[in-house]
């Protein structure tokens, strides 16, 4: 474990990671908090269009501090910005887009993905007030639901699990797994290794995962850059 | 025709154990003097459709913690400051539905068309859709949901006109246009009142036919703003 | 027959009779043809607004000949203008306001109505191209769906049936039917007759009606202007 | 990211058997100079959703007119001049689904929103609704519909942003913007393109993320004045 947490990549770089996999063009929806960052690391010459779920699509950046106008937030109740191309619709419309399968990437965080796909990111299960949102609908009609997390927990259990033991948000529905350690493809049932931190053996990674690792050919190597903020 | 009215005038209208859908997502979009209004009008035992569940001691948190809110059908009870409806809820005092988002916004929808039900995907497997029908279409599973109605909507527009006909501003449209359908009686405060034909056909995002009773709130406050003040009403 | 032929009400005096139940500011749908008619005979004082389900919401009356925009019309493809208060929406929007039950009055024409409130008026179950239109979902949702007809076909067939035999548009959602010779009630599974011209008995009256006819009460003298145009 | 094609080029992706669905009512918002370019392209065995099904010799009654419909699925299959359809139909050489306006309307929206089935009160107990599911909700009866999806959707904007982000002319907003939600692939005629940004975000009625193609067509045709003047296609 301690080990894991000095090699692991930071937030920053999971974000960077998988800003790297969205086209020119493409209309994301990034989850509320860690999955916002995404939207900081788009590569030079590409240009995504961001779907907020109440009610924007194509918003600019955060305003300046004490230029907020507080009727253009974001799902995450942060300010935001017009910029040309914004459309402003109705909740109703807004969750056609998610629902009708408009999207064609949705990011967003987890407390654990089943080898199945199953995704548990809205409640610890541990009573307290619940609370959803839009992650239900989110993960159901984006072309690719990804999700972001550190590959464990605070704790050092696997965040990639055979089963989730958590409450679903829902079955079946995550095709990609960017963590601090690699990056997983959930395909017909099983997690597939995409790409490994090159710090961190096979074995290593499988000891950190709770569910059996397939690989198909070469594992590519998981390199982002140093200087993330 | 002239729908326009005063904010406690229309309000109240709004009876003991009605059903109210309040619009706005967050601070954004939520008719605060209206909220208010209910507030003075002192009405008790409401179920109150809202995505959220409040935010520091004004607008719908103030009329939870005035005691007025029995039920509370929302998607996501928290925010900055949700200690009003947090306590009464680990207290046992208020009843909560907790609806996925898209399933409230659809719901609402539904209401306001006349679709009795529909079939989602959202929450199927799910503890939230526990004890829903489901069916199968074309391989896939779905969860049967029904509509949502009420009473009361109470929303927040931009500019109006004496038949109702609204615009609204940026992403403060969000649950308002929605509700505005869905419900026997739609009470909006709308920024601006302006002459019957000055708002472009085509620019109208309500049509009148949804509305009720409009009040002219020229400088609505803002929740955000309330609560950075730390106001409590009332 | 002959002697109904000439003391029954035209169809102008039918649509008159039938706009003197539409309050001011009332919702209205008028369905194409006959029922159109209707706008013309509005009470000095009231104003309906009128919905038409393609898009359209207080629109105001045809264009001058040879000043027709072909991108505004209503059903029934025939030129409408804007008037203040005028908005243009999408078709599911519009049938929204149908089937939502927001229209305050519905008015169609009719092949027959049955003393259930059924209604058949979308097809003569001849054969030839079938057409529906809006007329099954219009019958569906405005609080009041009011009919208006002959009293009987062209071979004086009654129109006021026990059972519609021709193909139905819906059951039970008819709640007033004006006739060319009566203003009849659809109550709990049966006819009660609020007005008769003046000039036929409730014999006769009965005789050209093919379900019971009740009445509570005075029936009223139904009587409209001689000279509509 | 720009979407601006030529006509011939966006439709060339139509292939044999595909189901389209055209915008327009009657003539209002028809996109006449799509549906020609898809008469060029020569395509056939298409099933074609459209409220109508066409008139005079031009538009959908051309591209029927070309034998390239196989199935029709419209509420209103009469017009001033519907021969083209009718003789077809009455010879059984193409396949009618009449199915009422607003569960048309209904179903097309359901397809672009996600949503497989629902219920309407439209049409129960009626020829339309035999064979198909029913359910009684709140002591009422209602017909279960199902979702209407294409491959592809062309329709008719007015103003157009190289983003996609569209506003319609009036009346000819119709089925326009549902039915750009409702299919794989969008092609969208507009009247004018403009800059990005200069179509006010509150005046968008379609978002660009529905839009694959906008091809801008200057002085469209219009339906109704083509079959004043005869016109016929090709």
């Amino acid at each position: 474990m301690t080990e894991i947490s000095k090699i692991k990549l930071s937030n920053a770089q999971i974000a960077w990671r998988a800003a790297q996999d969205i086209p020119d063009g493409a209309y994301v929806n990034l989850g509320i908090g860690f999955p916002e960052m995404v939207a900081r690391f788009q590569p030079d010459g590409r240009q995504a269009i961001f779907h907020t779920e109440n009610g924007v699509l194509d918003f600019g950046p955060a305003p300046e501090p004490g230029r907020e106008d507080w009727d253009l937030i974001n799902a995450g109740k942060k300010a935001i910005t017009v910029r040309p191309g914004t459309a402003f619709f109705h909740h109703a419309d807004s969750f056609a887009m998610v629902r009708g399968g408009h999207l064609d990437v949705a990011i967003l965080g987890a407390y654990q993905v089943a080898q199945t796909g199953d995704l548990a990111n809205w409640s610890t299960g541990r009573g307290g007030v619940p609370a959803v949102g839009g992650a239900m609908d989110l993960v159901h009609g984006a072309k690719r639901v990804a999700v972001l997390t550190d590959h464990v927990t605070k704790s050092g259990a696997p965040k990639l699990v055979d089963r989730c033991t958590l409450p679903l948000t829902g079955l079946g529905c995550v095709t990609r797994v960017y963590t601090s350690l690699a990056v997983v493809d959930v395909e017909e049932g099983h997690f597939l290794l995409r790409e490994k931190i090159p710090t961190i053996t096979l074995d290593a990674l499988q000891q950190v995962t709770g569910a059996p690792l397939h690989a198909e050919g070469q594992v590519a190597e998981l390199v982002a850059p140093e200087d993330l903020a | 025709m002239d729908k326009r009215a005063e904010a406690a005038d229309a309000v109240s209208h709004v009876f003991d154990g009605a059903t109210v859908m309040i619009g706005g997502f967050g601070g954004s979009g939520a008719p605060i003097e209206l909220i208010h209004a209910l507030i003075d009008h002192g009405v008790k035992g409401l179920t109150v459709i809202n995505n959220n569940a409040g935010n520091g001691h004004v607008g719908l948190a103030a009329l939870i913690e005035q005691g007025q809110v029995d039920k509370l059908i929302c998607s996501f009870p928290r925010s900055a400051d949700p200690r009003v409806f947090t306590d009464r809820y680990l207290a046992g005092q208020i009843e909560l539905e907790l609806v996925p988002q898209g399933t409230l916004t659809e719901r609402i929808r539904a209401g306001g068309a006349g679709i009795p039900a529909f079939y989602t995907p959202t929450g199927y497997g799910t503890d939230l859709a526990e004890g829903k029908p489901t069916a199968e279409f074309d391989g896939r599973m779905y969860v049967q949901e029904r509509w949502l109605k009420a009473d009361f909507a109470m929303i927040k527009a931009e500019l109006a006109d004496a038949h109702g006909n609204l615009t609204y501003r940026m992403a403060a449209r969000n649950f308002n246009p929605i509700m505005a359908t869905a419900a026997t009686t739609t009470i909006v405060q709308a920024t601006r009142m302006v002459e019957l034909g000055a708002i472009d056909p085509e620019h109208i995002i309500t049509p009148g036919i949804f509305i009720n009773h409009v009040i002219e709130v020229p400088r609505p406050a803002q929740e955000e703003e309330l609560n950075r003040a730390g106001a409590v009403y009332p």
